[in-house]
């Protein structure tokens, strides 16, 4: 029960694209084609429960311990910094398709600002995870990442269809999108 | 013999126009405002008057200096959209807040993406969603019902049922001590409780909708999904607890589940095309309605079930495709 | 095309938030005032200057193949010393900011600039870069905050402008999305009717 | 490769230590600074002040106690309590109650409520928070008007203004139930 | 109540406008001069074998089909070979033609011109399907297919039903109707004809209720032929398409991109079945066939039995001219047909009508936004989603149109038909098509 | 300075090293089993390129671009028409070739069916796309080749160099903007534009009409079709003119602008851009006017 709390708080009701504001730059970047946003969501959520779990191990086993919890910043990138790189890697060998669909934006997840937020969300005093938790955590994160990418490509092939105002096209009409759909997301708010 | 026209075929058109449909539907609608005359009085003219009037402003100004397009104002959208907005907000809300509710659902629900059609989400539903959540004190505060009433803004405010009964039952008291307090069955049906100024009454809104199904202007699968589902799953946790969660007719009378099955949810440009969409669209708004009254912070979630469900709406037009021919014979 | 014209770009033409569409995260995160905005703003620029410089400067020593790895390192650092300070001598700015701070090690203008310009010129023109790009940024967001301040809450700078409430929605969530997609709308006119005018 | 990676990473380091250590001391003088003017708020004069830890009767962390000495007699006690009821997050506050349970005052300390709704629990945003002072738990109910207590709720931001309550109820019942405890301590 | 077969998804009920229901036909003389193209039929244009200076007599071969899906061509006058020369066509771009000056009525030898009904046939299979050939025989339905080629069966394939469409879903035409008043006891037998040639032992004969005299007719006569039967259908566009016909008679899907004969069905018009008849029991080649002439600015809306190659001027004429206001003139019918920017095109096998509109009636609604009713998708009777297909086509995004399978469009026009918006849904979709083919065509090289 | 170098010191330089070198000596080994060997120089030449992405080469991107350029070793074939020569040569720098000098091209429309000159006998009533259009019927004007006006060129090209002229129905291409992508003549169902040599000064003659119809015919439909009477192709000594199918074509490599073929048409198909204006007969600048 905890963890499927955990679940839908993260995918609902503190949305991290839309409440948290964390991973826009690929909420936007990635979002042109449904399968396009399924890849990224695909690889993000591997990134980003591999990355907590590593995470969370190196801040409670290592940082706590020595008292040096101010280095967390600089130890987290450096570890999803070479996570991500793996990644990449072992895609380019074993998804040259995938790849090529997520072309630029594979190293973007570096500076994907949700999977660091995510990390550091993850160790926070407030929740009080256990390892197990924060993985659930970063799970559930990542799903609510994914959701909100996914229906938003969906909405954007939708207004690649149908000519919107020059002004507004692309980043503009896309941010409306966004605002509209965290709108409509404060309707879960306190279901957890 | 003047100049022969050449086009492609067909060179039969079908008696329809955009704007026959659109003031179709605000012909079905006018039942509804009478109630809400009826109940609200002269309040509920005004906002509707002020509803209206300023969606055909804006979405005037914003075609003209703007997008440069072709006006539209007359096509009927605009006007549904204003009164739906009307439908949606307290009566006495100031007037104010009415312009700016407007200003949002034509400007930034509507306009933003092209105009009439072009819109990925209900502009009237974007409108009421941005007053609900920018004026939280003066779109939860509801005047009291009252035959003939002429008063303005200085009506006496009371609870609408659904948030009476919530408020009730988040302290723990019991839905069967609620429910004498609230009005009867009979009363919800004709619109004779607090809330809204067009989702009162649940019988003329029906009256309405029976009008748009019998000129196929909507087809029964969104409000029958839609109104089924909130129905079955608020009997079930019925079942389970009916001190805590109230009976599914409650459910379907109180609050704007019935405005938002039969008008909001039907809307053309954000429900699905296909007929299974149209039904996992409904089974969706339905699931989130009953999640979001019983288990979020708001009594009231049609408004914001709506709005998530037509996000979906491109992936359910991706997903459910009308049944093609030809399609069976390889499965069987 | 001078130096002048490298550190004007970053306000209209290749703002980075309105035009380029980086660190968004943040421009919609902290941008619920005008105060933290150009606060997130300036925090920032130092960053971005900082890590420029000490780009431009161990570019030659650092091997191509870990050249990323170690500006994200050097990003870091300046980063958690700007963490640092700021809970030290601003502790109130540093509560509003909250996770923002960390995050800007992962704002893609920092390693944006860091990888494409101050890894291929000169320590001047870096810093020169940075304060541009670095002010554009601080720019937008106190634009941007100021916009949701003013219309959220009726305050600018944390003086009332007009009594009583604006509408909540700005403060919130939805409308950070929603008052940076007409930013950018508006940018793109102003963008236009400059080039027409060049 | 790996090398110059590794010596970044440890020229970084060590600048980051030195950082690190110049700025340790003003980041805990600003945070007991926080801490003390929050005391200061909710409690009157005093010249000693001891601290420990209490679990409270429900809740999941225990809640830090100021006892307060004004010539060697408790004259209050300031509780650092919280509350995880609140809209969005948990909210932290601070609690100053006479020895006998009277609440004299709260302040908050840490929320994510919702601006301009929720966080008029905040003493600067408005005079919701005022009606706490005074206030006397024993004989008053700490709760909402509309679950049957004697607090005005906030307008539009019930839940809020009921978890302020809990936060506060929180305090005063761990206070209650380790009353003899902390009148022991006024012995010592 | 009892529900009449029809097909199941989509379809309209567009106006019928039947002027012409209660108009027998009318044989018209031939006329000065008959322009005759040389391409009728779907595929590969005939090879003329008369030259400039040829006398020819009516009924005489004078071009041949060569290729597979190809048919001979008849001359339907008797006269002089003017020249073999550019004519501009329905669309008004100029196509090869035989054009010849009419001189007398004569008929070649071996057409039996006697009206005398002959019900039996001596023929073998091979030889009727051979006759049928060399009659030059298409599918008048409107898409002048060349009939031999549907006789024969393809290997291990199974013809089990023979489907007549008599349905003449189309608004305004009357031919096929006023055929089976008239020719009756010719349809049948030319229904059993092609029956033997196919050998299959049912034939059924789909025909909309709304001409219950020609329902009652046939029935009547079916009763002295063992295996065929008349199935009245509920009013429904497109029925007469194949796919659709085959589904409200027999229930059966053909999947798509496939033909007809993968069901077990092969589907005729009753003009073909008819034109079978006067091949095989009259040897008479098709040279002339019964045009409908209707449409509100049309003054006496008529059935004409024309000879193939004559101008539809002449049969505007026939019919009483067009008024001053007549705006549009379509040949075929209203919701397929073709519309002229010229009408001193000929008649051509496949013409079943020539309908003339008004200005009121022939105008285009003005386009706007559309608005996502979904009309289009709930008449689309192949099932397809006209305002995606279209979209995407007018995006130039043709490789996402193949995957919403545009190809199967048969282009019947219903979701513009039914559009609100005034979209020109099917333009643009046939634009994909066509790019769509191209694509297809070039990927299989 | 005891403080300032206390074990957090030591603690943070050791972790922090250890963090950093397993990241790089696992990343080091992950990249030589994963290893995928892409040639280097594809971002090098994708890094020169344009980024406009617009296919005027003919390949779906830049990137496909790089990826062909680097695959051939060679710049033969391949060409950036909005890049124009200066990257083909900074790409041939870069990979150390040469690369050929590169002819500038631009798009010239070969009709001048204005409404005046071929005036329209039936009304088109259906989607605005020429795709369309040309699939259903000859043209408003009846020639069957000549413009049909719907602008599928005008929403093909990117780079805002053309728009339609409302008067005469015909599409306009501004010089200075084409960059000879070719968009358009993709675009035009019916083949009416062409690229051609920008010209000496950019002056060009070509003849403004594809109609192959016989004189007679074409001259029906338009006043100022090429009706292949031949007489230019007698006046030109430089053989640079072609008849075929009742069509004059000026091949532009032969042709050096002298400007004989001109004056002798009888019904002013040939075109002349940006030549000054010929001090003759008063009949012949009356000509001049109506072609530009």
């Amino acid at each position: 029960m905890e963890y499927i709390i955990i679940i839908i708080g993260a995918v609902f009701v503190n949305n991290i694209v839309l409440a948290q504001f964390l991973g826009i730059c690929p909420y936007l970047g990635v979002s042109a084609k449904v399968p396009t946003s399924v890849g990224m969501s695909g690889a993000v959520m591997f990134v980003m429960t591999l990355a907590t779990l590593v995470t969370f191990l190196i801040f409670n086993y290592i940082l706590v311990p020595l008292n040096i919890e101010y280095l967390q910043t600089i130890s987290y990138i450096l570890v999803v910094a070479s996570l991500v790189q793996m990644v990449e890697i072992i895609l380019k060998k074993v998804s040259p398709a995938l790849y090529q669909a997520l072309g630029i934006f594979l190293p973007l997840i570096v500076t994907n600002c949700a999977i660091l937020g995510v990390t550091i969300l993850a160790v926070r005093e407030d929740y009080g995870f256990n390892l197990l938790e924060a993985v659930v955590f970063a799970i559930g994160n990542a799903l609510g990442f994914a959701l909100t990418i996914i229906i938003f490509a969906g909405i954007r092939e939708h207004l690649d269809l149908v000519d919107v105002p020059k002004g507004m096209r692309g980043a503009p009409a896309a941010l409306v999108v966004a605002g509209i759909l965290a709108l409509a997301f404060m309707g879960f708010a306190n279901l957890v | 013999m003047k100049v022969l026209t050449v086009s492609g075929s067909p060179h039969f058109h079908a008696d329809h126009s955009v704007s026959r449909i659109m003031y179709g539907v605000v012909f079905s609608l006018i039942p509804a405002m009478l109630v809400s005359f009826y109940f609200f009085g002269l309040a509920a003219i005004l906002v509707t008057l002020t509803a209206v009037v300023s969606c055909m402003a804006f979405e005037f100004l914003i075609q003209k200096y703007l997008i440069r397009g072709p006006m539209t104002i007359f096509d009927g959208s605009a006007i549904i959209t204003g009164v739906l907005l009307a439908f949606n907000v307290p009566a006495n809300l100031p007037l104010g807040i009415v312009v700016i509710g407007a200003a949002v659902a034509i400007g930034m629900g509507k306009m933003t993406f092209g105009g009439l059609g072009k819109n990925p989400f209900n502009p009237a539903l974007v409108g009421r969603v941005f007053l609900m959540i920018s004026f939280p004190v003066q779109m939860t505060t509801y005047p009291e019902p009252s035959a003939f009433s002429t008063r303005l803004a200085d009506a006496v405010t009371g609870p609408t049922p659904l948030t009476f009964l919530k408020g009730g039952v988040d302290q723990g008291e019991k839905v069967s001590e609620l429910m004498p307090q609230i009005p009867d069955y009979a009363n919800m049906m004709l619109g004779n409780m607090g809330g809204s100024v067009g989702e009162v009454s649940a019988l003329a809104i029906i009256l309405g909708g029976l009008y748009m199904l019998a000129r196929r202007i909507i087809s029964w699968h969104i409000p029958v999904s839609y109104l089924g589902t909130a129905a079955i799953l608020s009997a079930i946790f019925w079942m389970v607890n009916p001190e805590v969660y109230p009976d599914p007719l409650f459910h379907l009378m109180a609050g704007g589940l019935m405005l938002g099955a039969i008008y909001m949810a039907t809307d053309y440009a954000t429900s699905p095309m296909s007929k299974t969409g149209m039904i996992i669209f409904g089974i969706g708004c339905g699931l989130l309605t009953v999640i979001i009254r019983l288990f979020g912070a708001y009594p009231e979630g049609v408004a914001f079930s709506i709005l998530i469900m037509n996000a979906f709406v491109p992936l359910i037009n991706r997903g459910f495709k009308p049944k093609r021919f030809g399609e069976e014979i390889k499965n069987g | 095309m001078g130096q002048l014209q490298n550190f004007s770009k970053g306000f209209i033409r290749e703002n980075p938030v309105l035009v380029l569409l980086l660190g968004l995260c943040p421009a919609l995160g902290v941008t619920t005032s005008a105060f933290n905005g150009l606060g997130m703003g300036l925090a920032t620029t130092f960053v971005l200057v900082s890590s420029n410089i000490v780009v431009s400067l161990i570019k030659n020593l650092i091997p191509a193949k870990v050249r990323i790895p170690s500006f994200i390192v050097v990003i870091a650092s300046f980063v958690t010393i700007t963490q640092l300070v700021m809970e030290a001598y601003l502790p109130a700015l540093f509560d509003s900011l909250g996770l923002f701070i960390p995050l800007i090690v992962v704002n893609c203008l920092v390693m944006g600039r860091a990888e494409a310009f101050a890894s291929k010129n000169d320590t001047f023109s870096a810093i020169i870069d940075g304060l541009g790009m670095g002010l554009g940024f601080a720019f937008a967001l106190t634009l941007l905050g100021g916009l949701r301040e003013i219309l959220g809450a009726g305050e600018f700078f944390g003086l009332s402008l007009f009594p009583g409430d604006g509408m909540l929605v700005f403060v919130l969530a939805p409308g950070a999305f929603i008052g940076l997609g007409y930013l950018v709308a508006l940018n793109n006119i102003v963008k236009k009717k400059l080039d027409k005018t060049a | 490769m790996v090398l110059t990676l590794i010596i970044v990473a440890a020229a970084a380091s060590f600048t980051l230590a030195t950082v690190y250590n110049l700025t340790k001391e003003p980041i805990e003088r600003s945070r007991e600074a926080a801490r003390q003017e929050a005391i200061g708020m909710v409690l009157p004069a005093f010249d000693r002040l001891v601290s420990k830890k209490l679990m409270p009767p429900s809740g999941s962390d225990s809640l830090e106690f100021n006892l307060a000495f004004d010539n060697g007699n408790l004259i209050g006690v300031a509780v650092s309590t919280y509350t995880g009821m609140g809209y969005s997050g948990v909210i932290r506050a601070m609690v100053g109650l006479t020895p006998d349970g009277e609440i004299i005052d709260v302040v908050h300390l840490e929320h994510a409520e919702t601006p301009g709704l929720g966080d008029k629990i905040e003493k600067g945003k408005s005079d919701w928070s005022d009606q706490f002072r005074g206030f006397d738990p024993s004989e008053q109910a700490l709760r909402v008007r509309q679950d049957g207590g004697d607090i005005d709720a906030i307008t539009a931001a019930t839940i809020t203004a009921r978890a302020y309550c809990d936060a506060i109820e929180r305090a005063y019942l761990t206070f209650e139930a380790n009353k003899q405890e902390i009148i022991n301590k006024e012995e010592e | 109540m009892h529900q009449l077969k029809t097909f199941v998804i989509g379809g309209v009920h567009p106006p019928e406008k039947k002027l012409a229901e209660k108009q027998p036909i009318v044989r018209l003389d031939p006329p000065k001069t008959v322009s005759i193209l040389l391409s009728q039929h779907l595929g590969a244009p005939a090879v003329p074998v008369v030259a400039k200076g040829d006398k020819v007599l009516a009924g005489q071969i004078i071009a041949r089909g060569e290729s597979f899906i190809s048919a001979n061509i008849h001359s339907s006058v008797s006269g002089t070979v003017a020249k073999v020369d550019g004519v501009p066509d329905t669309s008004g771009y100029r196509k090869q033609a035989i054009i010849i000056n009419v001189e007398g009525d004569e008929w070649a030898e071996g057409v039996d011109r006697d009206e005398a009904f002959v019900r039996d046939c001596q023929m073998s299979p091979e030889e009727i399907v051979s006759r049928v050939k060399d009659c030059g025989v298409v599918g008048l339905g409107g898409a002048t297919f060349p009939s031999h080629v549907k006789l024969k069966v393809p290997k291990g394939k199974k013809a089990e039903y023979l489907i007549i469409n008599g349905v003449e879903c189309e608004p305004c035409l009357t031919a096929d109707h006023r055929l089976m008043l008239e020719k009756g006891n010719e349809i049948m037998a030319g229904i059993s004809i092609q029956m033997k040639a196919l050998g299959v032992g049912r034939a059924i004969i789909g025909i909309e209720n709304n001409k219950p005299d020609a329902i009652n007719n046939l029935s009547e006569i079916a009763r002295e032929y063992e295996g065929i039967e008349v199935q009245p259908l509920k009013v429904k566009y497109p029925q007469g398409a194949e796919k659709q016909l085959i589904k409200a008679v027999v229930g059966r899907e053909v999947p798509s991109g496939k033909l007809p004969i993968e069901v077990g069905c092969v589907v005729h018009n009753v003009g073909t079945a008819f034109a079978v008849y006067e091949a095989v029991q009259k040897n008479k080649p098709l040279v002339e066939r019964v045009v409908t002439v209707s449409g509100d600015s049309v003054r006496k809306p008529s059935n004409f039995m024309v000879r193939i190659g004559t101008p539809v001027s002449e049969l505007i004429e026939a019919a009483g001219g067009l008024p001053e206001d007549t705006s549009k003139v379509v040949n075929g019918g209203p919701m397929m047909g073709k519309a002229l920017n010229d009408i001193s095109v000929p008649v051509t096998k496949g013409t079943s009508g020539i309908l003339a509109f008004p200005g009121s009636e022939s105008r285009r609604p003005a386009e706007q936004n559309c608005i996502r009713c979904a009309r289009c998708l709930t008449v689309c009777p192949m099932g397809l989603e006209p305002y995606l297909l279209s979209a995407l086509a007018e995006k130039q995004r043709f490789e996402d149109c193949e995957m919403e399978r545009i190809m199967d469009c048969m282009e019947c026009g219903s979701c513009l038909y039914i559009c609100p918006s005034g979209k020109p849904l099917l333009d643009y979709i046939r634009v994909g098509k066509n790019r769509v083919g191209i694509m297809i065509r070039e990927r299989s090289h | 300075m005891n403080e300032l170098f206390n074990e957090i010191t030591l603690f943070s330089v050791v972790s922090l090293g250890a963090i950093g070198g397993v990241a790089a000596i696992i990343l080091f080994m992950v990249a030589q089993k994963f290893r995928v060997i892409e040639d280097p120089r594809i971002d090098i030449v994708e890094g020169l390129l344009p980024g406009a992405n617009c296919g005027g080469c003919g390949l779906a991107g830049c990137r496909a671009l790089a990826e062909a350029i680097v695959k051939d070793e060679s710049l033969e074939g391949f060409n950036c028409p909005p890049g124009g020569s200066d990257v083909m040569q900074q790409i041939a720098e870069a990979m150390g070739w040469e690369a050929g000098e590169q002819t500038p091209m631009v798009a010239v429309l070969r009709c001048n069916g204005t409404r005046e000159f071929a005036p329209p006998k039936v009304q088109y009533d259906s989607a605005m796309t020429c795709t369309f259009a040309h699939s259903l019927f000859s043209g408003e004007g009846g020639c069957p080749f000549g413009c049909l006006g719907c602008g599928d060129c005008v929403r093909a090209c990117d780079f805002d160099a053309m728009y339609m002229d409302p008067e005469s129905g015909l599409p306009v291409i501004l010089d200075e903007k084409c960059v000879a992508c070719g968009a358009c003549v993709k675009a035009c169902p019916r083949d009416i534009i062409e690229m051609r040599k920008k010209g000496k000064k950019n002056r060009r003659i070509f003849v403004s009409c594809i109609n192959r119809e016989k004189g007679g015919v074409a001259r029906k439909n338009c006043k100022v079709a090429c009706i292949g009477c031949g007489r230019c192709v007698k006046e030109c000594r430089f053989e640079a003119i072609t008849m075929e199918n009742n069509l004059a074509y000026i091949d532009y490599n032969k042709c050096t602008l002298c400007r004989k073929c001109a004056p002798v048409c009888p019904t002013n198909a040939i075109h002349e851009l940006n030549f000054p204006v010929r001090k003759k007969k008063p009949a012949d600048t009356d000509k001049q006017e109506k072609n530009v």
